[in-house]
């Protein structure tokens, strides 16, 4: 066996410290050994804790923030926690939504790094079983002087484009700004929407003992492996030549899988247990979290697993981020009936384990045992970290009040009027599919985007915002102030806000200035959400957001949806008539 | 009438159709699977736009091989009427039931806006609810809508008033601004702009339903 | 094991604007010496077929059936015993 | 003046789904002998230079900032004056 001669063994692991390697602390790999699984790790488990344990999986750095967060109030039918959140709209329906970031991925391979960033987000929807209905995009790039820049303008934006046309969702609004700050560490945030009725409300879990877990989808192969850990750490020029393996998209893939699971999701749900994406951390993640939410373990068989390459070891298998991949739990017994649905649209589904009782996290390859380790050790007992809240020097200094002067008003609205950050971006959203599915009111060009739902007279208004130079000098307001903005968008376009989901994107949480930021952020975020009535469903955290020592402004995007009980009540921002009056509103 | 839309793997206007049928014109609509064969019972046939088959290779080749195409062409032989709108259209051309090729959009990228059509030839089954060089409101989608033929086509086009819609800001480099043409026998459309997402004023126009009120109209006429 | 290298390229009347979008690309990267560039698509095919002849008839009716438009493309190919 | 050819392809580990979809095509075309399929670039460039290294060098440039994407593909070139 291949892996044997190369996978270095358990001693060697903890005597060559290769956890490090792997993101764990030595700490970290204490609580393991002594703590957790009273043994030393093998290399696949290892493996396992790093992707899991890692900042993108679990969070550790975060969570004791994101708990700050609201997120009360009557329509909420699910808060943070399952692969997106879910608010009552009434009528028996429900609106699904979610933002999550792609940055450094779309660094390294701005068009699939996109692109792969539309198909993660809409996966995290159509599990939860509802149908995408509108997709936004908010983006941030350093300036547009750079021909870099323009370079990963361009790319990310047809990433984003043909994943988003090609499967057929539109891609109705989103942001984008310019700013030295994001000089190599561009942000790519990408919100989803969905709608669908509340009894077919679906979560990833894995319950039930001798039930089937089914993988559908794309092959595994040897794509972005331990890509977790990888986003969870900073950026250095010299790890951008090592150019890390890139995990390539498959809108129609996609569009296959989501036809298919919609069908499953509405049509079978007494057959399935539960449904989750194989997102970061792949195989490892989907199915250690659906098990451990539902107290139970899982035994996989790892020669079960449909490869794209050979001789994959379990450690590869685990970890790959290959895209277009989902896991089922279904009801023992019924297997076939759902394999055959996945037949009917041409996909490739395979039992590949069962649940078991004992709570174990157990794999097997080739006639062994690669693992055996408690599911929850993988999920829930991540060790948290909580940073001291300080106030960083540059805030304590007294910045005297800015008063811009100038003669010629014509002369600096033009100049206004030509920054990028201003300036019409038509040229982007041209290249968006918006009106697919055709219900499309208010496509990009107009504060929010509004999607109508068929057979009714309601509408959803959509927005996403944040102004980062406002949070860099005073996270508190600047983070009301983007709740603010996007629920004035929403106002202006007809909608009631019904709440917010979000993506934290800030420095290494290491650094007191950015720990800072984001935890005073989060509070006026949080602050302004209760004002509005606008609880934070989801979201997504993006840490060490930096360049060789140099953080990005702390940018905690907001993306807000908003209803609309009658269609009457639709309007835009453009100005209709010669001599209509404008007022100011406001103060 | 009975109208049956065709939903290839990739399809992503299908459901758009439908509906454009169902509830813009309230007539019977089915969708038929791209792996069915038999099309007897319809009268007309839609060929949606969407990514068939990922687009890849050429927009519309891989699905222009597709079971159904064997029913469709017997269908467009024996006169009946079908539409291929964006990515039906490609499938058109590669299956040669339509002249001509759609390529690249001039500035490689893809396109979405508003676009406004003339209705050059209002003497079909398609148009004759509209007005000769009627100015309509029907928006564009497609990365790949440049419409391009040897001169020969082109000149027996015009010769037989083939050119049903041209654009009147070409948006993508198509030939003669050709936005959508018919066969010659009259029975089978291909345009690249999306008539049935311009069927409800909250959409932002309702241009696109005289398209399909037209087809009825015809058969009443007949 | 047969492998053919297919090479499929726009017929020289046909107007290739990608071709034009390339080279302004190359030339606003400085590069002004490109004179013409046009792209064309290259296949990589794997023939399980046990002589030149067969490999050489599944090659040519895949073109004419489906690698190909032969609207606007031509093709040549090599192939080789592999 | 030189005439350069290059093809364009991907790396092996790199997912290609228009290979399996244009693979699964010809299968249902009944070629079945097809085993593998992945299209790739072919490009074909005139370079107004004055000797082969020259042109190589814009060559190997225009690769690295255009032609190719290093992330997941490579390439190969014949250059010959014309
Ligand atoms: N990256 C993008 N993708 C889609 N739409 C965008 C994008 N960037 C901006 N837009 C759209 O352009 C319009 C103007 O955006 P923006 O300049 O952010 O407006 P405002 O400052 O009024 O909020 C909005 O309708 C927005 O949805």
């Amino acid at each position: 066996m291949l892996k044997k001669h190369i996978e270095p063994s358990a001693e060697e692991i903890r005597d060559q410290k290769l956890y490090v390697q792997m993101g764990l602390t030595e700490k970290e790999y204490k609580i393991i050994v002594d703590k957790l699984i009273h043994r030393l790790p093998n290399y696949t488990e290892i493996g396992l804790f790093s992707g899991m344990w890692s900042e993108h999986c679990s969070y550790k750095n975060s969570k004791s923030i994101l708990i700050k967060f609201w997120s009360d109030g009557s329509r909420v039918l699910q808060g943070p926690g399952e692969g997106a959140g879910v608010l009552d709209i009434d009528d028996g329906q429900a609106v699904v939504f979610k933002a999550e970031s792609h940055n450094h991925p779309s660094f390294v391979e701005p068009y699939e790094g996109a692109a792969t960033g539309v198909g993660g987000i809409i996966r995290d929807i159509f599990s939860m079983g509802a149908k995408p209905i509108a997709s936004l995009d908010s983006l941030r790039f350093g300036d547009l002087d750079s021909q870099k820049n323009r370079f990963l303008l361009s790319q990310v934006v047809s990433g984003i484009a043909n994943y988003g046309n090609c499967i057929g969702i539109p891609t109705v609004g989103g942001e984008i700004g310019f700013d030295d700050t994001y000089n190599g560490n561009p942000l790519v945030n990408v919100m989803c929407v969905g709608l669908m009725n509340k009894k077919d409300m679906e979560t990833g879990r894995s319950k039930g003992l001798g039930n089937s877990i089914i993988y559908v989808g794309a092959k595994t192969g040897r794509d972005g492996i331990n890509g977790a850990t990888f986003a969870s750490s900073e950026f250095s020029e010299k790890e951008e030549a090592e150019r890390s393996a890139v995990q390539v998209g498959d809108p129609f893939m996609e569009k296959l899988l989501v036809d298919a699971c919609l069908e499953i999701t509405k049509y079978h749900s007494d057959i399935l247990v539960g449904i989750q994406d194989m997102g970061a951390a792949g195989i490892v993640s989907s199915s250690a979290e659906m098990a451990a939410k539902a107290n139970s373990g899982v035994d996989l068989n790892l020669d079960l697993v449909p490869k794209r390459e050979s001789g994959m070891t379990p450690y590869e298998m685990m970890l790959s981020e290959s895209q277009e991949r989902m896991l089922l739990c279904v009801k023992k017994g019924y297997e076939d009936e759902v394999i055959n649905i996945f037949k009917k649209y041409k996909l490739e589904a395979k039992v590949i384990g069962k649940v078991n009782d004992d709570g174990q996290y157990r794999l097997s390859f080739q006639d062994e045992i690669v693992c055996d380790i408690p599911t929850k050790s993988l999920v829930d007992d991540v060790p948290e970290y909580s940073h001291p809240v300080i106030k960083p020097k540059r805030l304590l200094k007294k910045i005297n009040d800015y008063y811009p002067a100038f003669d010629d008003t014509y002369q600096i609205l033009k100049e206004l009027l030509s920054q990028p950050t201003i300036a019409s971006k038509n040229s982007i959203y041209r290249q968006y599919d918006s009106r697919v599915q055709a219900n499309t009111v208010l496509s990009p060009g107009s504060d929010a985007a509004i999607v109508r739902i068929r057979h009714t007279n309601k509408s959803l208004a959509m927005t996403t915002d944040c102004n980062s130079r406002y949070i860099y000098l005073n996270p508190y307001i600047g983070g009301q102030i983007a709740v603010a903005e996007a629920a004035r968008n929403i106002v202006a376009s007809g909608g009631h806000p019904i709440g917010i989901t979000d993506c934290l994107n800030f420095g290494n949480p290491d650094d007191s200035d950015s720990y800072y930021s984001m935890d005073q952020s989060v509070e006026g975020m949080s602050e302004a959400c209760k004002k509005f009535d606008t609880p934070v469903i989801g979201g997504n955290v993006s840490l060490y957001n930096e360049t060789d020592g140099n953080s990005i402004y702390p940018t905690p995007m907001v993306g807000m949806v908003g209803l609309i009980e009658n269609n009457s009540n639709v309007m835009d921002q453009h100005a209709k008539k010669a001599n209509d009056l404008v007022y100011v509103i406001g103060q | 009438m009975r109208f049956a839309v065709i939903s290839f793997p990739g399809s992503n206007c299908d459901n758009d159709l439908y509906y454009a049928i169902k509830d813009g014109i309230r007539e019977n609509c089915d969708m038929v699977s791209s792996e069915d064969t038999n099309l007897n019972m319809y009268d007309v046939i839609l060929l949606p736009g969407g990514f068939s088959f990922g687009d890849y290779l050429r927009s519309g080749a891989i699905a222009s091989l597709s079971p159904i195409m064997k029913s469709i062409k017997e269908a467009a032989n024996n006169g009946k009427i079908i539409i291929g709108i964006c990515n039906g259209f490609q499938i058109l051309t590669e299956s040669h039931l339509l002249p001509g090729s759609l390529i690249k959009n001039n500035n490689m990228q893809f396109v979405s806006n508003w676009e406004k059509l003339s209705v050059s030839n209002n003497q079909t089954i398609f148009t004759n609810e509209y007005k000769k060089n009627e100015q309509i409101n029907i928006p564009v989608a497609h990365g790949e809508g440049h419409y391009y033929c040897d001169q020969d086509t082109l000149a027996s086009l015009k010769d037989n008033h083939q050119i049903v819609f041209t654009y009147n800001n070409n948006p993508n480099g198509s030939i003669s601004d050709i936005a959508g043409i018919v066969n010659k026998e009259g029975n089978v459309l291909g345009m690249m702009p999306h008539p049935e997402r311009a069927v409800e004023d909250i959409l932002g126009s309702k241009d696109g339903l005289k398209l399909f009120k037209s087809i009825l109209n015809h058969n009443v006429r007949s | 094991m047969y492998l053919a290298k297919l090479y499929v390229s726009h017929k020289p009347s046909i107007l290739d604007p990608q071709g034009e979008a390339i080279k302004k690309a190359l030339h606003s990267l400085n590069h002004q010496s490109v004179e013409s560039i046009s792209q064309g698509k290259y296949f990589e095919i794997n023939l399980n077929e046990n002589n030149q002849e067969d490999a050489e008839n599944v090659l040519k009716k895949a073109c004419e059936e489906l690698l190909v438009n032969q609207n606007m493309e031509t093709y040549h190919y090599e192939i080789k015993e592999v």
